[in-house]
């Protein structure tokens, strides 16, 4: 009875927070009220019990969407004064979500009501999968293909990202947001390595440790921080495509290994190595998506100071 | 323990009014950070209710992200005013 | 300055430590084991540094505080749901007798959490000592003895008021 | 973990009690939001009664978890507690500076 009231509140809450969001006459206020729904929606993940889930929707929804919004926003120089948003103009973003949404719904009436074969095949096949969590083994081993192709997408964004990275608007940071930011890192540090670690067999891996991390880095670099992480810096370049050469690698030694056997097959682990090349694969995905994840939002040369004078005013004014 | 979370939801029902009609930009950004705070109750809330004990871990990420996020935020937001105050500046 | 820098790692380590602890239920202690380098290498390249506190004082500098927070949610829950809330918000501004940046913002951070005050930022002047600015929601309420009390106890809690270049 | 069930009868009225305080902390708080006059006076609630409210219930949950469990549920309500004080201190700092400007 309570989980049903519970539900419906929730839906209702989304709706009303996505419906202002796609009709709100500020973009400055659309993005504040997405990062609301971003943070409703990790909360439905976790009433769905997929903490999976919740994990990613938190660190992408609540944390990155938001900062990645108000970075558009940013500049432009639309976020403090925005215009108003005419009427046509909200309307057709609504009339585009009400179509994608009907399209939606169809879907999902086609879906069949009873869970297919495939979760009592993945559990009968888990202890060959390197991994005790259904969900990391699904990614990592039967359907490794998906993560793959992700991370090369994410590649492919931050390199077209990279072409249309403006110039640095430079806005010295208060002495208090900095040194937040610094006394959070090693507490995320710690907080992704084991999101990271977890994967292996309970919710957790590396995209939601790579979200963390990357959000993290994000706050630092806007205060002035971590200035070598830059697509200028050799090293940064290569561990954001470590993440995909690494797989690819492992794709290709497993095949080899496999190949000298019997049947060669594809995108397949040895069970007995299964374990190691994971984690392997995910530590090295972890740092390529924080990596891309940070630059897509900060995609920026190092910001220099613009006037002194306009830096040392602030340092004087500062807590 | 259900009733409790439905309780908590109820009151992010309340700041829902302050998210969508403000009227300042400071009061959405203060109904947010609410939200932040009401959701990991919840969550920790549903970790015990639905025993599902990874929650927590997804209390704990919100709870750091609620944190980080307004240092950005507001650096953000620092860059876009001085960028209106120097375009001012030019058309003078 | 040398045994500072090792006490801050120690202490930040045993932190670190309790976290990974209390996420893993104590369990996978080999893969904490790089994350702890890479900390330690973020503090020493931030100079991050932690406030130096006499322990034999904290316990009381807690209990303060804490009696601080409870009264100051009830102070805004009383207001929040009393039929006609008084009220007559105010910016003010208090001048610190503590002198460090670090210990400043300290102080300015536990403001917010005291019945009635909630503060925005530190004035600099050279003239005068440096003031706190404060958002009161009643200004003819005695809000100076709560913040003149908690900079007393926070006088008494930090070690030669911290070090200069203290992160927090 | 243990389940409710084996709460004696004294541990299970304490953590009602202060689940039940928590979620009052909670109410005031979301009022306040919409009662107080202005922005200023509103970050006041998000401040102090959430903060207790938040800890007022992992209080109240502590009951039905184990060690390493509360020691999170500390950590998570010491986080929350030092967040939402600085976040809102860089807010207002903003908005002040913003308003003296204008």
């Amino acid at each position: 009875m309570s989980l049903l009231l519970f539900d419906v509140l929730l839906c209702g809450l989304l709706l009303a927070l996505a419906l202002a969001s796609v009709l709100s006459r500020q973009l400055s206020h659309a993005v504040i009220l997405y990062i609301a729904f971003g943070l409703l929606m990790a909360l439905t993940w976790a009433r769905l019990a997929a903490p999976d889930l919740a994990l990613a929707e938190a660190a992408i929804g609540a944390g990155l969407t938001g900062a990645l919004c108000f970075t558009a926003l940013a500049r432009q120089g639309k976020l403090a004064a925005s215009p108003t948003l005419s009427w046509q103009q909200r309307c057709w973003p609504a009339l585009f979500v009400l179509v994608t949404l009907f399209g939606l719904l169809l879907l999902v009436l086609q879906l069949p009501a009873k869970p297919g074969p495939l979760p009592a095949l993945v559990m009968q096949q888990l202890a060959a999968s390197g991994v005790s969590h259904p969900v990391t083994a699904v990614l990592l081993n039967f359907r490794s293909w998906d993560t793959l192709l992700e991370l090369l997408v994410l590649l492919l964004a931050l390199l077209g990202t990279l072409q249309v990275a403006p110039a640095p608007v430079y806005q010295s940071s208060w002495v208090l947001s900095r040194s937040w930011s610094q006394l959070l890192a090693p507490l995320i540090i710690v907080l992704a390595g084991y999101l990271l670690w977890a994967g292996a067999h309970q919710p957790g891996g590396a995209f939601q440790a790579g979200a963390l991390l990357a959000a993290g880095a994000v706050v630092l670099k806007l205060n002035h921080q971590l200035n070598w992480l830059a697509w200028r810096n050799i090293w940064v370049r290569f561990f954001a495509i470590a993440g995909l050469t690494v797989f690819v690698a492992a794709v290709l030694t497993a095949w080899l290994l496999s190949g000298a056997l019997a049947e060669p097959v594809w995108l397949r682990w040895p069970p007995e190595l299964a374990k190691y090349i994971i984690l392997l694969i995910e530590i090295f995905a972890t740092l390529a998506i924080a990596i891309t994840l940070t630059l897509l939002v900060v995609a920026e040369q190092p910001a220099t100071p613009l006037s002194l004078a306009r830096q040392e005013d602030d340092e004087a004014a500062d807590g | 323990m259900m009733i409790l979370a439905v309780a908590l939801l109820l009151t992010m029902l309340l700041g829902l009014w302050r998210v969508i009609k403000g009227p300042a930009l400071l009061d959405r950004l203060l109904a947010v950070q609410l939200f932040g705070t009401t959701g990991v109750a919840i969550c920790l809330v549903l970790a015990q209710a639905l025993n599902q004990p990874a929650l927590r871990d997804v209390a704990l990420v919100l709870a750091v992200l609620a944190a980080a996020a307004p240092a950005a935020l507001v650096q953000r937001l620092k860059q876009s005013s001085a960028k209106i105050a120097d375009n001012a500046k030019e058309r003078s | 300055m040398i045994f500072q820098r090792m006490t801050d790692m120690a202490m930040l380590s045993i932190l670190a430590a309790l976290v990974w602890a209390a996420l893993t239920q104590n369990q996978g202690w080999w893969f904490f084991l790089p994350l702890w380098l890479l900390m330690l290498i973020w503090q020493y390249f931030a100079r991050l540094t932690l406030p130096s506190v006499r322990l034999q004082v904290l316990p009381g500098f807690i209990w303060f505080f804490f009696r601080q927070l409870v009264l100051g949610a009830f102070d805004v829950g009383w207001r929040a749901l009393a039929r006609e809330p008084q009220f007559s918000p105010q910016w003010q501004s208090y001048s610190m007798s503590l002198t460090k940046p670090a210990s400043q913002r300290l102080l300015a951070s536990l403001i917010s959490l005291l019945p009635g005050t909630c503060s925005a930022g530190v004035e600099q002047d050279p003239q005068q000592p440096d003031q706190l600015l404060l958002h009161v929601l009643d200004q003819h309420a005695d809000w100076q003895t709560g913040v003149r009390a908690l900079e007393q106890q926070l006088t008494r809690l930090l070690k030669q008021e911290t070090r200069a270049g203290d992160t927090l | 973990m243990s389940v409710g069930g084996e709460l004696s009868v004294i541990s299970t009225l304490l953590s009602s009690a202060l689940l039940l305080t928590g979620l009052l902390f909670f109410i005031a708080g979301s009022v306040a939001m919409l009662r107080f006059p202005d922005s200023y006076s509103r970050l006041h609630a998000v401040t102090k009664a959430d903060s207790l409210g938040l800890g007022s219930i992992i209080a109240g949950l502590m009951f039905y978890c184990n060690w390493w469990q509360n020691l999170l549920m500390l950590l998570i309500w010491l986080l929350v507690l030092a967040s939402g004080t600085v976040s809102c201190q860089l807010l207002a700092r903003f908005c002040k500076t913003k308003q003296d400007q204008a």
